[in-house]
């Protein structure tokens, strides 16, 4: 009871004096940035330079510019909300499933044996190939995209998951045991920290892949949204307008990493990936 | 014995779904779901012919070369950007612009730089296909064990020899991991490859019959990839079980309480 | 091959005719097999001994003599190939309640991703503990080995030996009827060392717990137990059984000086050089060796 | 369908001055395309609520998701070109059209589609293509049906035509870059190619016939039985719009930029298909009898089972 | 703050007056602080000595006093915060050829998907030493450290004290210039541990290699070495370097039999004791504590 001043304050760990990476995030910001800048001078050359024709690969500050001009338009950001409101369900809903799944599957030698043939038939069945049944069911609404982007991200969540439940450290789960956490309690707090890592590449994944997905939907089936505008641009001849969403669309997935890095690196600080790189 | 049990695993499940499926095929028919005997009865018409040596074998290789090369670049890449820290700085945001350009979008692009071509559609398979490896081989590289990673320092082990037998091995499970999920994307995107410029193959194919209303056909296209990624699967967890033998002895031993 | 049904005293003085009523920990004839791709590999051979309720006693072995295989076993982690573990009568099959287990790879038995403060507390949360209660041991026993300041590391954050109190402590928090320890103080400094093995039989006095002790220090041993038990090199039996008859308070100081403490020391130091020379005590020589 | 700013600004603007209850919706498929642009104009013109019906217009990319819309009850009526709709009907489902879509101009040299070569190529005519490489947009459909029936006609092999898949935006660059020796490419696409120097050497939809239909709104055989009335409905306000749409070319040219992305110098060259309110029948015959022949159809579609 | 450029002896007997010729390992002014985000952790604050080359010298501290924190440093695997490390007269900055570590987490250092031989040899391999040379030494190493059953195992197949000491036949074969060993024989048993004392006196006398040596048990540190480095409790600075004045040839009954080795050990054990009260010696202690 005598040394209750610095302990029981808060055994929780509040979050709350993260400021020191702060302060390194602008380098590392920058040469992400160098790269970025790097990669379009590449693309500006190359068209500027003709060894692709610039008409069917206009150079990257026409299509920055057409961009730009999109960036003014009302109808650009309804549709970005349209992609990332399936994209966001979509990921939220395959994410659930495959954590809830992969925890039970993975927990249990019997269930993992016994699904194992059926989930290595389904995982390499194509989304496009389930386009027909998507609009049977859905029409072309965004339920039929939120299908196709479900049906995708849900085996790249599962899979991870199913490797990180049995990457368990053995003694660490034995020392679980011996203290008596039960099934339910070993996995909430031994298993689950341990599967994190994986799980959190497998969001990452997924994440991508939900992308992917919602506008290759949308790009196919019609459904509305940043994929439909792209096909409307390729139809329509606006070579640079349709470069324009597609780089719109590499830009949501950048800030999409730079969110999932920002939560793994909230929820992984002890682990020795993100530790290597507080230390030294 | 074993063998029995193994087989009972491999298709009890699966057995159970189809009869679930027969029976909600009793009552009415729908025209895009087709009744197990109606597919059963196509799939050996559509695929045991010439079509297997024309569609199917052609795209199998494709898909073999596209994963293969996936496999490696994403193996070397990882290495690379998940232990030199400015790299992976450089680097980190361009990746994940590209990750998240849909393959419909860039076979046009692969199309003006490599032609209507089978390396076009193993470049598509590639361009997929690479990220589960690559993003498991960054994590599990960055995640090696800090005492085993200063004992091989202080032992010289620098350079490729880190790499390969420290590295390497230790990143295994999760390289394995992302392996994996790279397989059966490798034959979704065989079938998107063959979905833009092409004449032929096994995704060409059900995408064909799916545009001709060819519904049994197609499901039994799909079945045939099903198929073909169960055989993958199970070639690969045969293969992995040999490679990570340290690894699954390991957790083994210690789990047969 | 060994004689599992009768309880046979391998050792020579634990009161194992009287063995129902008496007994917390009865190992009874247990072996275990490793079986590897290389080939079996027999740990524990025939192991027999009972331990009565708030005993505490020492296993001393060579290394590699199966001490942490027995331990495994006993916990329930590991199903022995042959023989059985009986806890309060009843077999052991999978872990069993309020017994606790201190793991020589002290590492890797903390979770990294909770600070030592969690690391502690956890066991007691997952009973059901009210927190004042809770907060109460865990602080007790933190600072019982030192380590009441730094409650917001974590582990990877520590060096060796306060990894391992930190272990120690979780344990004695958890307030358990059996407690097994394997090797705890092997990454602790002499004094501390010291300390904790005060600490320990004073929790073994204060809770009238069930005391399994691994060590490889012989003074350790004979310091603070009540019984030692030797076990012989691989394939492992009981190489002798040895009470310790010395004054139950003990001190870091006179019990060390006491002739009896040397005699016993001497003893059982002897005892281990003949294990490993390989020799085998008569009961169990009989079947091989 | 909230995307297209035509169909929901139409529809709720004179609903209210309609009395938007008494409204019956019917949603329709359409492919965002020229050939669409009647439909769009219609609703704008308020056919369609003359008839008491409120438009929702889908957009669908193609083939894939339009007729499994239709089958589904997604959408009542949907577009799309005839071959397509022969296939499904062919495998068994029973669809039916109930207006025409969109025509051939007829004119060879002024027409929506053509098979181009890039300047300096052997290729003079159809029967040149026999043996070459030649890019559609979909296999086993009106283009490459279409092609090789012309290429019988001008005297070449059709069998021996190679055909492969290339969207029509990616066309002109595949024939630039040499990689197909000859691309069916239809408008806004055609004019462009034209324009860059590439010659039609096959006008093949005005060659296959000059009153050919090319595409049209069909629905299902519940809805023509169940719902008759409504069926007429939209006849008769589709079939008004279509010479609505006739009549205006400079307004479909205009209702064109508000679903689509082409842009204002390209829609004011591009050349418009003819829309015309009834089906040709023989030239349907011939299309369906082509396709039959080149194994598109396992048989020769009964043009009245399909045609209204 | 620390007296950085200037190599004040902090220790009594070290020749450091005369640096340059006769100086293997010179730790001068290091300090290493922790930054976590639970605040900075001072692990050491000063620590100045040298090593000759050929010495064998052991290190003793409290726990948590910053042992394998300087070890780290030496070998080059983390920069001190402030201060310098010469090896051979030319700044550590990362890990020096020749040096062999035997690190505290041996569990963890070895390297899971090797057999216990590919692990002893993988150095050596890394090394460019020939097939039969390399056979030889692997052989040896493991036959010194008790391991020659077991080349076939995996380390994780090994009971605790034999993966420790596969970490010490990996350092023994390598045959290094400078040895860091982290109490190196913590996990096993008493009789086997005489054994690896005399060994490593073998070695180092065959290989005349410079050993610094980690070490809680206060008696080893006297048998072993032939000084002894004793660290304050954090914030650490060198609370006393002894020399041992023991013969050259040691022997485990007979040295620790000699009232000189029961002086020194004793001595060595206040100094400890005084360590972890907080005492700070007169040169260091000016500073702050
Ligand atoms: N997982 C395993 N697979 C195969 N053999 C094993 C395994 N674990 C232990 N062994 C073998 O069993 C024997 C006993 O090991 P155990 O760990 O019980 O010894 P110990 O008495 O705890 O030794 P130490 O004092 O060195 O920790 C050893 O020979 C070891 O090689
Ligand atoms: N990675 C780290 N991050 C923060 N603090 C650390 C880290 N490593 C060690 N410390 C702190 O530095 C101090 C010294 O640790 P070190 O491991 O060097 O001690 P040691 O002398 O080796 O102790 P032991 O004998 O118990 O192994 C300790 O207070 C420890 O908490
Ligand atoms: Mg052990
Ligand atoms: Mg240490």
């Amino acid at each position: 009871m005598s040394s209750d001043d610095p302990a029981s304050g808060g055994p929780a760990p509040s979050a709350g004096r993260d400021r020191r990476p702060v302060r390194r995030l602008p380098a590392k910001q920058l040469l992400g940035l160098a790269g970025i800048v790097g990669f379009l001078a590449t693309w500006e050359l190359i068209p500027r330079l003709g060894l692709i024709d610039e008409r069917y690969l206009p150079p990257a500050s026409e299509v920055i510019l057409a961009l730009v001009r999109d960036f003014g338009l009302t109808a650009f950001w309804i549709s970005v909300g349209e992609t990332m409101a399936a994209w966001f369900l979509g990921l939220i809903i395959a994410v659930a499933l495959a954590v809830l799944l992969g925890f039970v599957i993975g927990s249990s030698d019997f269930l993992r044996k016994a699904t194992n043939s059926t989930v290595e038939f389904l995982r390499p069945i194509p989304s496009v190939a389930l386009i027909p049944l998507a609009v049977l069911l859905f029409g072309v609404k965004i339920e039929s995209s939120l299908m196709l982007i479900t049906y995708a991200a849900f085996w790249q969540v599962l899979i991870q998951v199913l490797y990180g439940v049995a990457d368990v450290d053995m003694v660490a789960n034995n020392t679980a045991k011996t203290y008596g956490l039960g099934r339910m309690a070993r996995i909430r707090y031994v298993v689950f920290p341990t599967a994190l890592p994986y799980l959190m590449t497998g969001v990452r994944l997924a994440a991508t892949v939900a992308l992917v997905l919602a506008i290759t939907a949308e790009l196919v089936i019609g459904s509305p949204g940043l994929g439909r505008e792209i096909a409307l641009a390729q139809s329509g001849g606006a070579i640079s307008g349709m470069y324009a969403l597609v780089l719109a669309t590499g830009l949501i997935g950048v800030l999409i990493n730079v969110l999932m890095r920002s939560i793994e690196k909230k929820t992984l600080s002890w682990h020795s990936s993100v530790r290597s790189e507080v230390i030294v | 014995m074993k063998a029995l049990k193994t087989l009972g695993y491999v298709l009890a499940l699966p057995v159970l779904l189809v009869l679930l499926w027969w029976a909600s095929t009793l009552g009415a028919v729908n025209f895009f779901v087709p009744t197990p005997a109606a597919l059963v009865g196509k799939f050996g018409e559509v695929w045991f012919g010439p079509r297997f040596f024309t569609d199917v074998l052609p795209s199998i290789a494709r898909l073999l070369v596209g994963v293969v090369a996936a496999i490696a670049i994403g193996v070397v890449g990882g290495v690379l950007i998940g232990s030199v820290k400015w790299l992976r700085a450089l680097l980190e945001p361009t990746l994940e612009f590209f990750r998240a350009i849909p393959p419909p979008v860039l076979v046009p692009v692969l199309i003006l730089l490599m032609g209507i071509t089978d390396s076009m559609k193993v470049a598509v398979i590639i361009s997929g296909c690479v990220w589960p490896v690559l993003l498991n081989t960054i994590e599990g590289v960055r995640a090696v064990d800090g005492v085993l990673s200063d004992s091989a320092h202080t032992y010289g082990i620098d350079g490729w020899a880190r790499v390969r037998y420290l590295v390497l091995p230790s990143a295994s499970p999760q390289i394995m991991a992302g392996v994996r999920q790279s397989l059966s994307l490798g034959l979704i995107l065989m079938v998107i490859s063959e979905m833009f410029a092409s004449s032929s193959g096994l995704g060409f194919t059900i995408v064909q019959f799916q545009r001709s209303f060819a519904i049994p056909e197609m499901w039994s296209g799909i079945v045939v990839l099903g198929l073909l990624g169960v055989a993958m699967s199970f070639i690969f967890q045969w293969a992995e079980r040999h490679i990570l033998r340290w690894y699954h002895g390991q957790k083994e031993v210690e789990n047969a309480a | 091959m060994q004689p599992d049904p009768t309880p046979a005293p391998a050792g020579k003085t634990p009161p194992s005719g009287k063995t129902l009523p008496e007994v917390m920990l009865s190992v009874r004839g247990v072996k275990k097999v490793y079986q590897t791709d290389g080939g079996d590999i027999e740990a524990v051979r025939n192991l027999t001994f009972d331990l009565r309720p708030g005993e505490l006693a020492c296993l001393v072995g060579p290394s590699g003599s199966g001490k942490t295989t027995l331990l495994k076993c006993i916990s329930g982690l590991m199903a022995p190939t042959a023989g059985e573990v009986l806890l309060d009568g009843k077999r052991v099959s999978g872990p069993p309640k309020k017994m606790a287990v201190v793991f020589q790879e002290y590492g890797r038995s903390l979770f990294p991703w909770m600070r030592v403060r969690e690391n502690v507390e956890l066991p007691l949360k997952n009973q059901g503990v009210p927190k004042a209660e809770r907060d109460t041991l865990v602080d007790e026993a933190l600072e019982a080995v030192g380590l009441s300041h730094v409650p917001r590391s974590y582990p990877w954050q520590l060096s060796g030996g306060m990894q391992q109190r930190v272990a120690i402590a979780r344990a004695i928090a958890y307030q358990p009827e059996v407690l097994l320890m394997d090797e705890p103080f092997a990454a602790v400094d002499a004094q501390t060392r010291a300390d904790l093995e005060d600490l320990i039989r004073v929790v073994w006095k204060k809770l009238g717990v069930t005391v399994l002790f691994v060590t490889h220090d012989i003074d350790e041993s004979v310091y603070l137990g009540e019984r030692v038990i030797i076990l012989s090199s691989s394939p492992t039996v009981v190489q002798e059984d040895i009470v310790i008859d010395l004054p139950d308070e003990r001190d870091q100081l006179n019990t060390r000086a006491l002739p009896r403490f040397t005699e016993l020391r001497h003893h059982v130091y002897e005892q281990i050089q003949l294990a490993k020379k390989g020799h085998r005590p008569a009961a169990a020589g009989s079947t091989t060796a | 369908g909230s995307g297209s700013p035509s169909s929901t600004g139409g529809g709720t603007a004179s609903g209210g001055s309609t009395g938007g209850a008494e409204l019956t919706k019917v949603s329709v498929g359409v492919i965002p395309i020229v050939d669409c642009a009647p439909i769009y104009l219609g609703d704008k013109q308020g056919f369609f609520k003359e008839e008491g019906l409120q438009l929702d217009i889908q957009t669908a990319t193609g083939g894939a998701a339009i007729v499994p819309g239709v089958v589904s009850g997604s959408f009542d009526f949907a577009f799309s070109n005839l071959i397509s709709v022969m296939v499904a009907k062919d495998k068994g489902l029973d669809l039916k059209f109930v207006a025409n879509g969109a025509s051939t101009t007829g004119e060879k040299g002024k027409d929506i589609g053509g098979v181009v070569v890039p300047a300096g190529s052997s290729i003079k005519s159809a029967k040149d293509l026999a043996g070459k490489t030649v890019s559609v947009n979909n296999l086993s459909n009106i283009g490459d049906t279409t092609i090789k029936s012309v290429v019988e006609k001008d005297g070449g092999d059709p069998k021996s035509v190679k055909f492969v898949e290339v969207a029509f935006p990616d066309a002109p660059a595949a024939l630039a870059n040499k990689q197909v020796d000859a691309a069916w490419i239809l408008e806004p696409f055609l004019s462009k190619a034209v324009a860059e120097g590439g010659t039609v050497v096959s006008w093949n939809f005005a060659e296959m016939s000059p009153d050919l239909d090319i595409a049209g709104y069909f629905t299902k055989g519940d809805t023509i039985k169940g719902k008759a009335e409504l069926t007429q409905k939209f006849t008769r306000a589709m079939n008004k719009s279509l010479e609505y749409a006739q009549a205006h070319p400079q307004e479909v040219r205009d209702i064109v930029g508000t679903y689509t992305k082409i842009d204002e110098g390209t829609r004011a060259k591009i050349v418009l298909p003819r829309y015309k309110v009834d089906f040709n029948k023989d030239a349907f015959k011939t299309l369906g009898d082509a396709a039959a022949k080149y194994g598109t159809l396992t048989k020769a579609p009964n043009a009245g089972d399909l045609l209204p």
